[in-house]
């Protein structure tokens, strides 16, 4: 796992520092708005180019070699030791591929997407330093520096939800973004302290990625499982999981390619990556696992739920996505650290897709994003349309697509550890994908469109600077997935045998390949079987789903309701803290300690009145006063 | 040892600029502004030459100067800097211009005057720092004091009587215990040998267990004031929403770090079993101070009083460096002490700016300033995640290096103590929410004018250090190195936690 | 000197002092004030400090009481004291009275307790001119040219104090 | 011989006199000749000393305190007669404006 051929090199450093020279431009130039829609997305492209030229040196490197640039040494203090530095092996190679990759298509769009916005060079700005923060994370040999990506993506998406600031539902919930991934954070912080003292070891306290890897034997039982919980949390914050998922659904305020690049595509896998890059310590804590494995199935299913109700059609997205994200994290659960990597690279395709071509419809939509005012949007954008059906059935898992083979694999992955329960959840969860997927679908894009008139009018198919990035994303949620098909077919997992040399060959049990079949039937008749409900309930029989609505009015109004997390959240943490703060401040502070300052202050004035009476301006008064001092010290003198 | 003499010239330049200013007619106050500044101007330069010529691969005290002042009593004037004071020194010398370029426009009345306070101000700041004599050092400490007081109490606000008077009598209360204990440690000292006040050779002072620990108390109480520790911080607020902005930001700035560095260089080192014996005390007062000054800053209805507890918030974490007593978390604390001076005296100028525009710093008078002032706001927008310790930028360097630190020393501290990283997110993006996020609520917000050339002067040395510190803090972190870790050995017991630690570390498993 | 002359000399003095400090009029006052000082330059004569006995009357009979009974008049006093003792002051004053009769003999009691040796005759020209010049201008010239400037300060001050303000 | 101690003693009835004119009188000029008494009254000390030491620097000491004496009352009155034309009063106890 680790080991392996080390090829240093001093060109890595220039994939995150070409977003943040695009940054700085942005900055420079920011008053001309052609400049900057070419260099940020210029920058992007060439990132991709150096990155896609270090993996072809790594592939041509023996199996498990890496990349290394050390920059500069960055924080040295006494035994402690982090380097700025930067690995590309086939774990950061297949993450940096996807971000500069996927990036870069996002920018394309998006100079088409924001093209009216007045504010469109700060918008770039921000994407730059995203691709900055993200590329830092992905490429970062060391823990501290891939920490600095962590919160740098977390201050990206906190200013792009609050792009257009001027809203204030929007700057809430900026805010709201980074302080619970802060919480995260802090999760993550507190394990890599427990973790640098635990692997200290021959006077070098140091978070490298290889130092760790090399001494995580020196962890006892229990710190691992401390090490790797606390991770898991920020894992959880970063990745919105539960308890931490809340953010993820505000962040939809944001400009739809954000959603697309940030919230989908890139940095809400970044807890994936940190996990898949830290599974040895997570190796060495079972019951670690374990949870992970609990954690990302409960949030799939959740998030799910959830999904079937919404209407916003980026909420929909939005749960999907922290669905899609459970997943992931189930897979890392049960020791599929590869898989999980696949079906990072797999959504990000055909999420990113179908927020684009969500925001596709917005845009075309004047900003409406509410599905019960679309509708048979099939003839006015049909490119939209097709692509949208092409990320539909990627997401789906319709037999083929890149979304079948990945979540294929997570499945039988979770049944080949003998995660029964588990696997049934995540079957259920991937019919329930297929409906709220199609439900979406056929909402937006079926039947009469329910828009007020002067909207309906200006419906139209946008401009090819976005629907280019659109074909080629279909694209690749058509072929992306082939890179990992299951044992025995053609070539077999060629991608899970690239990351081998990084996160270990999982174990898929003596099943063989005729139960991976088996449990491949049953999980596509569920989507199927999602899919044609969807059908039935809003092609067929529309009046179908309100009168279950009706019916079942509790569990619907809890859906609706998304469980009132966020009101719990508000009630049991949020309300509290403020009241608690305000006493402290009041009470604690004005009233106890001030108040006893003031006390003090009270007294020794009230002690200076009673006093001056004694000082009453008669010198000859004092004069006496002078005089019985002296006259006892005089008796002193004669006494003594 | 008395080769040269710039220290006395880094310590003595600012008082010859305020005579000088004083020395301006009445009527031209430009011309006190510019001497002023060409004054701390040159203090700066100097103190830069100070770096250059520094030496980083050794723990003693370099450029010493040393000379009897009153030799019947041993008082002697001693300077000398090392890596904990010469940074401390170069943020004094390297914020004080900024302040008065600043105070161009903020000060209109009794112009010279302020400028006369400020200078004298600067060279009681570098004279503490700078001091290696005890009785010097508590001269210098006093005479920080005196123009602090009077530049809360004449250019203050509504309430600035109260509160300078609050904060002289605070301090000065204080540091009397201080000077009863440094005279009672010089005479133990004494016994048996020459009078002196050199802290150098007091370090070696034997002391019972209970005299160290009286006298740890006077020491600490004197500094804890100063840092502020929680529950001696109410003087900070008042005194930072009545004074002018060069007055904050140099309290905040620099006054603030008199405590804990002088907790490090005396309180701790003179005094090492009592140190051991009141860390969990000091470690439970500065989890309090984090958590409680991130939830009391959230409610602040005033910007200033908001940064002010942000203040007592950020202090803990640097006593929470300190008392982890080994060379990680001491080098964060120290780094941190910069990093709060450079970011919350940006924050106060920020303040500054605004108050100066509209003569209010109520936070409900704001709201969506982003698009009258989006350089002003960028400006913010850095400062606020400098302050808040978002990697890349200072703050995390120091805040990292801390709980890194202190995590060996006390974890279930450092676990209460991260608390703060949330609170202190939670406090300031809520502020900047409220402030430059959201509609324009005010009318009268809409027509500001946005940055002016000498405020982005003002600003852009500070942003750019808030940057350079975030990527590449090693020449700072390497300067200090040697002296940090020759502190931590004294104040370190052969069987203390450091040195277990460092046994672990360097153990054989 | 015999004891007989200083116990006569000293009553005279003790009296005279006493009358300074109770006579009701301001001018008798400052007349029984040059009498206590008369009678005092008589004591320096006695312990051999002729010049300094000289300058006694000199200056302070001569100058410094003349001063006094100037600004009287110019002033024009009269005996107010029997107004002023009205105002119950009388607590006070005897506590004064107290007070200065203890301070009177604890001090005396001290000085009387010293067993002073008798003094050795005095080198010839004690107290002369000579000598006290000799020592003013050699041995304490610039103690001596400092009181130059007191004085000198103490003129200024006079006049500044003194002059009328135009207003 | 009178013995020193004697002087000294006489000096001391003196200057606890010349106090208690201070501390009883309400004329300040009064109050002013009564510390010239107590002036007078250490210089017989100084003299006596002198006479006891068989030295000359107590009578020099004389010579210093009769200078500061007569800048003394030369400055004293000067401030009696500034006061007078603002408060046609020399009782002590109405010039007491320097009570807060």
């Amino acid at each position: 796992m680790h080991g392996g051929e080390i090829i240093p090199t001093s060109t890595l450093w220039l994939i995150p520092a070409l977003p943040l020279a695009g940054l700085l431009l942005a900055i420079v130039f920011g008053d001309r708005k052609r400049l900057v829609t070419i260099v940020a997305p210029g920058v992007v492209g060439i990132a991709f180019a150096v990155a896609l030229a270090s993996v072809v040196t790594l592939l041509r490197a023996p199996a498990g070699a890496r990349l290394v640039d050390d920059v500069y040494p960055w924080i040295v203090a006494g035994p402690f030791r982090a380097d700025v530095a930067f690995r590309v092996d086939a774990l950061a190679a297949v993450m940096v591929l996807i971000v500069t990759g996927v990036g870069f298509l996002i920018h394309v769009y998006s100079v088409g997407y924001m093209a009216h916005d007045e504010s469109l060079p700060r918008f770039f700005a921000y994407l730059n330093l995203f691709m900055f923060a993200m590329l830092l994370l992905v490429l970062a040999d060391n823990l501290v520096v891939l920490f600095v990506g962590w919160e740098g993506v977390g201050l990206c998406s906190y200013l792009l939800i609050g792009f257009w600031y001027e809203k204030d539902e929007n700057a809430a919930a900026g805010k709201k973004a980074f302080v619970v991934n802060r919480i995260g954070d802090l999760g993550f912080v507190l394990g890599l302290l427990l973790l640098a003292w635990s692997t200290a070891a021959n006077g070098a306290i140091s978070l490298d990625v290889a130092h760790v890897e090399e001494h995580v034997h020196l962890l006892a039982p229990q710190t691992a499982t401390a090490v790797a919980l606390l991770l898991l949390v920020g894992a959880a914050g970063k990745s919105a999981q539960l308890p931490l998922y809340v953010w993820l659904p505000d962040a939809m305020a944001g400009p739809t390619p954000v959603s697309a690049l940030i919230h989908a595509a890139t940095m809400v896998t970044a807890g994936i990556y940190m996990i898949a890059r830290l599974h040895v310590v997570f190796l060495a804590s079972p019951f670690a696992l374990e949870v992970v494995a609990i954690v990302g199935a409960a949030t799939a299913l959740f998030a799910a739920t959830i999904a079937l109700v919404q209407t916003d059609i980026k909420k929909v997205l939005a749960y999907s996505t922290v669905s899609q994200l459970g997943f992931m994290v189930l897979a890392l659960g049960v020791g599929a650290f590869a898989t999980a990597i696949f079906h990072v690279m797999t959504h990000a395709f055909f999420k990113a897709l179908l927020f684009l071509g969500a925001g596709s419809v917005i845009h075309g939509m004047s900003g409406e994003q509410d599905v019960s005012q679309m509708g048979g949007l099939r003839e006015k954008m049909p490119i939209t349309w097709w692509t949208f059906l092409v990320g539909t059935l990627a997401i789906a898992g319709a037999p083929g697509f890149a979304g079948f083979f990945s979540k294929d694999e997570i499945l039988a992955h979770t049944w080949g550890t003998g995660h029964y329960a588990l696997w049934a959840v995540g079957a259920f969860t991937a019919g329930l994908t297929a409906f709220y997927m199609f439900r979406l679908l056929f909402l937006t894009f079926f039947g009469e469109l329910r828009a007020a008139p002067e909207i309906a009018h200006h419906v139209h198919e946008s401009p090819p600077v976005m629907t280019v990035p659109l074909v080629i994303l279909a694209a690749l949620s058509i072929v992306g997935g082939w890179v990992g098909l299951p044992e025995g077919w053609l070539w077999g997992p060629a991608f899970g045998r690239f990351l081998a040399p990084v996160t270990g060959h999982s174990a898929l049990g003596e099943h063989g390949a005729g139960v991976e079949t088996a449990l491949m039937l049953v999980a596509t008749l569920l989507a199927a079987g999602g899919a044609t409900l969807a059908y039935v309930f809003y092609v067929r029989m529309p009046g179908l789903p309100y009168l279950l609505a009706w019916r079942l009015k509790p569990v619907y109004e809890l859906l609706v309701g998304k469980y009132w997390i966020d009101e719990l959240y508000d009630a049991v943490v949020v309300r509290p803290y403020v009241a608690l703060s305000n006493l402290l401040w009041r009470i604690v502070d004005q009233m106890m300690i001030d108040g006893a300052v003031n006390g003090v202050a009270t007294t020794v004035l009230a002690n200076g009145q009673l006093w001056r009476y004694v000082q009453d301006g008669n010198v000859q008064h004092y004069a006496l006063v002078f005089l019985g001092g002296a006259i006892a010290l005089l008796s002193y003198y004669l006494v003594r | 040892m008395t080769g040269n003499v710039l220290l006395s010239l880094i310590v003595w330049t600012p008082l010859v600029g305020a005579l000088l200013v004083l020395l301006v007619p009445r009527d031209q106050p430009d011309g006190a502004r510019r001497a002023a500044f060409a004054f701390s101007s040159l203090t700066f330069v100097l103190s830069l030459a100070l770096w250059a010529g520094f030496r980083a691969d050794t723990a003693d005290f370099q450029w010493i100067e040393q000379g009897a002042w009153v030799p019947s009593f041993g008082i002697q004037y001693i300077l000398g800097v090392d890596g904990v004071s010469l940074f401390l020194v170069l943020l004094t010398t390297f914020l004080t211009p900024l302040v008065i370029l600043f105070s161009f426009g903020d000060i209109t009345t009794r112009v010279k005057e302020y400028f006369f306070f400020l200078l004298m101000l600067e060279t009681g700041m570098l004279g503490a720092f700078l001091a290696l004599d005890l009785f010097l050092f508590y001269v210098f400490w006093e005479l920080m004091l005196i123009p602090m007081y009077f530049i809360i109490g004449v250019w203050g606000g509504a309430r600035r009587i109260y509160a300078s008077l609050k904060f002289l009598i605070y301090t000065l209360a204080a540091s009397l215990l201080m000077l009863v204990a440094i005279l009672y440690l010089v005479s133990v000292h004494a016994h048996g040998a020459a009078v002196t006040f050199d802290v150098r050779e007091l370090y070696g002072t034997v002391l019972s267990p209970t005299e160290q620990l009286w006298l740890f108390t006077a020491f600490a109480l004197a500094f804890a004031v100063k840092v502020p520790m929680f529950p001696l911080h109410t003087w900070l607020p008042d005194a930072h929403v009545e004074a002018p902005t060069g007055g904050s930001v140099i309290l905040a700035g620099v006054l603030l770090k008199m405590g804990t560095y002088g907790f490090l260089r005396f309180a701790m080192p003179l005094f090492p079993d009592a140190t051991r014996a009141a860390t969990p005390l000091i470690l439970a007062l500065a989890v309090v101070g984090i958590l409680y000054g991130a939830a009391v800053a959230m409610v602040q209805p005033d910007l200033k009083k908001l940064v002010a507890y942000s203040s007592v918030s950020h202090l803990g974490f640097v006593m929470l460096g300190l008392f982890a007593v080994n060379t990680i978390g001491v080098e964060g604390a120290i780094y941190q002490m910069l990093n709060h001076g450079l970011s919350t005296g940006a924050l106060f100028l920020l303040v500054g700016v605004i108050y100066g525009r509209r003569h209010t710093r109520a936070i409900a008078d704001f709201g969506g300033l982003w698009k009258p002032l989006p350089r002003y706001a960028a400006v913010f927008l850095v400062v606020m995640l400098s302050s808040i310790g978002l990697p890349g930028l200072n703050g995390f360097i120091g805040e990292f290096l801390i709980l890194l630190g202190s995590f060996a020393a006390n974890r279930a501290a450092t676990v209460f103590a991260s608390g703060g990283l949330v609170l202190g997110a939670v406090y300031m993006l809520w502020m900047f929410q409220r402030v430059i996020f959201g509609p324009l609520r005010h009318e009268e917000n809409a027509h500001l004018q946005d940055l002016t050339g000498r405020e982005i002067a003002v600003l852009a040395p500070v942003v750019a250090m808030i940057v350079v510190m975030g990527v590449y803090p090693r020449p700072f972190l390497r300067a200090m190195e040697p002296s940090v870790k020759a502190l931590v050995a004294r104040i370190e017991a052969h069987d203390g936690p450091a040195t277990r630690i460092a046994a672990r570390v360097n153990g054989q498993r | 000197m015999g004891s007989v002359t200083f116990f006569l000399l000293a009553t005279a003095l003790v009296v005279s002092a006493l009358t300074v400090v109770v006579h009701p009029n301001p001018v008798k006052s400052a007349m029984a004030l040059v009498a206590t000082l008369f009678l005092l330059a008589v004591e320096f004569v006695f312990l051999g400090a002729h010049m300094i006995a000289a300058l006694q009357v000199i200056v302070y009979a001569g100058a410094i009481m003349v001063l006094f009974l100037f600004v009287i008049m110019l002033l024009n006093l009269s005996d107010e004291e029997a107004e002023a003792r009205r105002r119950g002051r009388a607590l006070f004053r005897i506590g004064a009275w107290i007070g200065g009769g203890v301070l009177a003999a604890e001090l005396a009691a001290l000085f009387l307790r010293v067993p002073f040796p008798a003094p050795a005759a005095p080198p010839a020209g004690y107290g002369g001119a000579e000598s006290v010049a000799t020592a003013l201008f050699v041995d304490y010239a610039l103690p001596f040219e400092l009181t130059s400037i007191l004085l000198l300060i103490a003129v200024i001050g006079t006049v500044v104090l003194a002059q009328r303000r135009a207003s | 011989m009178v013995p020193t101690s004697w002087y000294l003693a006489l000096s001391a009835v003196l200057f606890a006199i010349g106090a208690v004119g201070v501390l009883v009188r309400r004329n300040i000029i009064v109050v002013f000749m009564a510390i010239e008494l107590m002036l007078n009254a250490v210089n017989l000390t100084f003299v006596a000393f002198a006479r006891q030491l068989g030295t000359i620097d107590g009578q020099v000491i004389v010579f210093f305190v009769m200078t500061v004496a007569a800048a003394e009352a030369a400055v004293g009155l000067a401030i009696i007669i500034a006061a007078f034309r603002n408060r046609p009063t020399v009782n002590a106890d109405e010039l007491a404006v320097l009570r807060w």
